[in-house]
């Protein structure tokens, strides 16, 4: 199956961005993506299996839902943490523009 | 109603239906908190007596049998983690709610009692669950109650907690993968069923080493162990103590409770060695790093990661032989360190409420209004280091005896070392008490006494562990988990 | 092939040019504001005409009436959004190409 | 399918890995958030093709929705305030020793996952079904063979929701550069469509895809649009009102539910024969409105006020 190879791939992208990336919010993405093979695996699985397997997909839905609760308190903090930042370096808000055009 | 049944329901709706009514009505916290910890522990003990009585039993939830439900496991392990989780839990409680009012070291006092209860909620579904899915997620469950109480601290907490978060959840997920390739190779998420079906293959071996590189990871487990120090030593007292108790034993027990169940077959001496040494490594890293810190707090946190390092020690112990004393002293262990640790931490945050600072040079002087905690930190520090009769010795005869039993003198020697360390830091700890010290910190009249007994208690159970020897290894004996 | 059939199908053909000069002024205008008009306007036309093409293919009544509503929704969103950007382009400072 | 099949199957592939580098990797942050958000939505498509109906309605609504509005409203925050370079952390050492580990896995990993044999729960799924209450298998997995998921997992929400309001204030919306009398309008118009589509995303759940959390997703989606729109957000942190009843409700029903089975003397969460079809229906709206309500809580990123907002979040 192609989605086995590109469980595969998402799992070493989303692990590789986490170690790699710098930036609070592409560490969340990067573990999002990787959150994302693990489901990927998951419905794999129940389509291999014969007859269709619906336990993985209630399975991932839960799993999507927790998700978004996690990713959800994550951004809460990144953003908190940015604000307490600023506030000790005020100064620095010269360029504000860092990541938009 | 089925008496056996009550217990586990009570210990996973309660703390779920507190949380919901102190977040409704945030003005009932104190007293439906604390009603509702005593009811808890009532509860945990009454199922230990049970187990005790009648050995383990299986619950199935909605009466689906696996492979299709899920189902609730109560045997001697989980019975005794549940009181763990209960004695800290109270404990905890009682300090928070008895901490002077306007010192409080939390930001936003009406949340802390939601996510207590949550945490509580949590950790005791997980104890209960015999499914690997449903493990997970009591697992994000307890991963959000911390962050949010670690993050409630304010300031530097807040990005400890983003550590804190972003590990945990790339242990779950990890953890995850593991999952659902053993769901793929079996069909079979309940432990039991997967420990009479797993066979030695290598989509198996694949799964169990990244659950275990998951749990690991939540457990805090050198080299993995980079997020704990600040998460715990920045948090409230009454949190540090829950975590670095209770929600680091708690990937502990799924390590143990994996490795005793489906995937004893594979546990070779290669994968016992390498996470013994694993342990060996925290036991010495822990300690050396403990030995180090100039906070107190932050002593108590590095602890807790050589500490954990000793339970690893079941698995080459175990691999060589002698799984019986070996488990049981891991386990004795753990609950001994879960009470110490608890009691140390409380201790420590009645001490910097008095000081005002938790630098250890500037801890001595007069301790009117600290001497309780002060002699609950001298107790429970005997009970980590091991001496007789508290638990930590128990738990630490019991491995010794498995490492010579097998041979094992490495390991043993790792034990004793990592016992020198232990009581070198506490002994700094405790030395900072009579010191002459500055005059600074609150009026001594407004800490009550409370404080001091919340953590007293704990680590007189924590010492008392080590005189229900009998009665522990009967509990632990108890169970598809326990080898031998 | 009934002539439902054959209907449908030329619609669904008929609509595939809009989309891909749509996709062609994307990638090719200047800057936002005409790349705004090409996918407003062409993708608006051919999805239509696909939507109601596979309607009409499927030979019932419900089904081309709910692919008819997934395209008059399309319809509503991708003007607001389309207005929508434009008017942040504009509040942004992007001066229009060739002004 | 055929040939036509695969190709387009590959075709997703690539895109999907070509996306997730990008949101990984992408200079841009912005650029990267909008990857991640196509990321989604192609899944959606990915999870048709693997014939997952269910995930392909939740990923739409709340994987590449619910989840896209949280990235940019915080990023909104971030970039316009913040220089990018202070939100760095050193990378630890710890991170290194991670590297090696999980390329070495990878390889055991494919290895491995090419081999399995995938025996499924279908027939088990399908044998029970008769007796769950409801005719969708996911929705009998969801709220009766696997309940006890369902119950922690809406205690998840809630307790997300919780954890975000401890972290502080709501902060106040920012106001657009040149506001729009598109917006509202379609706000306006378009609300009571999202309350029909969850209302019958909810019904259908008992015999085809749907359910209480698409459904919930979607009346949610409804509900920051109209925030988006400049309506002041409704929700109260207030004891008093009815709020946090319903931010509860769902796992308050569950809870019940749970418990019923165990005092009428059955299992925990045992439904009582032949009532399971209309409990489910209960749960299912009881969960669906806590959900919905819940992914709003979670976008407003912080304890909304009494008035709603104050003036600046903390």
């Amino acid at each position: 199956m192609v989605y086995l190879s590109l469980t595969g791939v998402l799992f070493v992208l989303g692990l590789h961005g986490l170690f790699t990336a710098r930036n609070l919010l592409r560490r969340l993405l990067s573990l999002n993506i990787l959150t994302t093979s693990v489901f990927l695996l998951f419905v794999v699985m129940a389509r291999l299996a014969e007859p269709l397997d619906n336990v993985p997909h209630a399975i991932v839905l839960t799993g999507i839902v927790i998700t978004v609760s996690t990713t959800a308190v994550a951004l809460a903090l990144v953003v908190r943490i940015a604000g307490r930042m600023r506030e000790e370096d005020v100064g620095a808000a010269a360029d504000t523009r860092g990541d938009v055009e | 109603m089925i008496p056996e049944t009550a217990g586990p329901v009570i210990l996973f709706s309660l703390p779920l239906a507190a949380a919901i009514t102190v977040f409704i009505r945030p003005r009932w916290s104190v007293p439906v908190t604390l009603g509702a910890s005593g009811v808890l522990l009532a509860a945990a003990v009454w199922v230990v007596g049970v187990v005790l009585q009648q050995g383990a039993w299986r619950h199935d939830i909605g009466g689906w049998t696996a492979p299709l439900g899920i189902g609730w496991n109560v045997d001697g392990l989980s019975a005794a983690l549940l009181l763990l989780t209960a004695a800290v839990g109270l404990a905890g409680a009682v300090f928070h709610a008895s901490r002077p009012a306007p010192l409080a070291t939390v930001r936003d006092p009406r949340f802390f009692w939601p996510l207590w209860l949550f945490l509580w909620g949590g950790l005791n579904a997980l104890f209960l669950a015999a499914d690997l899915f449903n493990v997970y997620v009591a697992l994000e469950l307890v991963s959000i109650a911390s962050v949010g109480l670690i993050g409630l601290a304010g300031g530097s907490a807040q990005a400890a907690a983003w550590r804190y978060l972003l590990a945990t959840l790339l242990g779950s997920t990890i953890y995850l993968f593991g999952v659902a390739l053993l769901y793929g190779r079996y069909a079979a998420l309940d432990l039991a069923l997967l420990t009479d079906g797993v066979e030695r293959d290598g989509v198996t071996a694949v799964a169990a080493a990244l659950m275990t590189l998951g749990l690991l990871l939540k457990a805090a487990v050198f080299p993995l162990h980079f997020w704990l120090p600040a998460a715990h030593g920045r948090a409230p007292p009454a949190v540090s103590a829950v975590l670095s108790a209770v929600v680091i034993a708690a990937g502990y027990y799924l390590l143990v409770r994996l490795w005793f169940g489906p995937f004893a077959p594979l546990l070779g001496t290669g994968v016992a060695t390498l996470l013994g040494l694993l342990g060996a490594a925290a036991v010495l890293w822990g300690g050396l790093l403990a030995l180090l810190q100039r906070r107190l707090k932050m002593l108590i946190a590095y602890s807790t990661v050589s500490q954990f390092g000793y339970g690893l020690l079941v698995f080459p112990l175990a691999a060589a032989g002698a799984a019986h004393p070996a488990w049981t002293g891991a386990v004795t262990l753990v609950l001994a360190h879960g009470l110490a640790k608890a009691a140390l931490f409380l201790a420590a945050g009645a001490i910097v409420l008095r000081h005002g600072i938790d630098r250890l040079e500037a801890l001595g002087g007069d301790q009117r209004g600290a001497t309780l905690a002060w002699v609950a930190f001298a107790i429970a520090s005997a009970s980590l280091v091991g001496l007789p009769p508290t638990g930590g010795f128990l738990g630490k005869w019991w491995l010794a005896q498995a490492a010579l039993a097998t041979g094992g003198y490495f390991w043993l020697a790792i034990l004793m070392v990592g016992t020198g360390f232990t009581a070198a830091y506490l002994w700094r700890a405790l030395q900072a008490a009579v010191r002459p010290g500055r005059e600074a910190g609150i009026d001594p009249a407004t800490l009550s006494a409370a404080l001091g007994l919340a953590a007293l208690s704990l680590a007189l159970s924590a010492a008392a562990l080590g005189l229900a020897a009998p009665v522990l290894g009967v509990l632990l004996d108890a169970g598809p988990g326990a080898p031998g | 092939m009934t002539a439902a059939q054959w209907i449908g199908g030329l619609l669904v053909l008929a609509g595939i040019p809009f989309l891909l000069l749509g996709t062609l002024g994307l990638l090719r205008f200047p800057d936002v504001y005409p790349r705004l008009h090409a996918l407003a306007k062409s993708d608006n036309v051919g999805l239509g005409l696909v939507c109601i093409g596979l309607g009409v293919q499927s030979g019932s009544l419900t089904l081309l009436l709910k692919l008819v509503l997934i395209w008059v929704l399309m319809l509503i969103a991708s003007a607001t959004a389309a207005g929508l950007i434009a008017r942040t382009a504009l509040a942004r400072g992007l001066r229009p190409w060739g002004t | 399918m055929g040939v036509a099949g695969v190709i387009f199957d590959v075709l997703l592939a690539l895109a999907l890995t070509w996306l997730a580098w990008q949101a990984t990797r992408a200079a841009d942050l912005f650029h990267a958030v909008v990857s991640f958000i196509v990321f989604g939505l192609l899944m959606a498509l990915a999870w048709v093709r693997l014939e997952a109906p269910d995930i392909a309605l939740a990923e739409a609504a709340i994987g590449a929705g619910a989840t896209g509005a949280l990235l940019l409203s915080a990023l909104d925050r971030l970039a316009s305030r913040e220089r990018r370079r202070r939100l760095l952390y050193e990378p630890g050492a710890a991170w290194g020793f991670w590297i090696p580990a999980g390329g070495a896995l990878l390889g055991a990993l494919t290895l491995a996952a090419w081999k399995l044999p995938a025996p499924g729960l279908g027939n088990e799924v399908r044998a029970a079904l008769g007796v769950s209450g409801v005719e969708h298998p996911v929705t009998a997995v969801l709220l009766n063979f696997r309940a006890l998921d369902t119950l922690l997992e809406i205690g998840v929400l809630l307790l997300a929701a919780i954890t975000i309001w401890s972290l502080g204030r709501a902060p106040s919306p920012l106001i657009p550069a040149m506001p729009s009398p598109a917006l509202p309008a379609l706000g306006r118009l378009l609300f009571p469509v999202f309350v029909l589509v969850a209302a019958y995303l909810l019904w259908r759940g008992s015999h085809a895809p749907g359910g209480a959390f698409p459904a919930g997703a979607v009346l949610g989606a409804g509900a920051i649009l109209m925030l988006l729109a400049g309506a002041r957000p409704w929700i109260r942190s207030s004891e008093r009102g009815p709020w946090r009843w319903i931010l509860s409700l769902g796992l308050v029903m569950l809870l019940a539910a749970g418990i019923a089975g165990t005092l009428a003397g059955q299992a925990f969460f045992e439904y009582p024969p032949g009532t399971a079809g209309p409990l489910i229906l209960l749960l299912e709206v009881a969960a669906g409105l806590s959900i919905a309500l819940l992914l709003f809580a979670l976008y407003l990123r912080g304890e909304p006020c009494e008035h709603g907002y104050r003036g600046k979040g903390r």
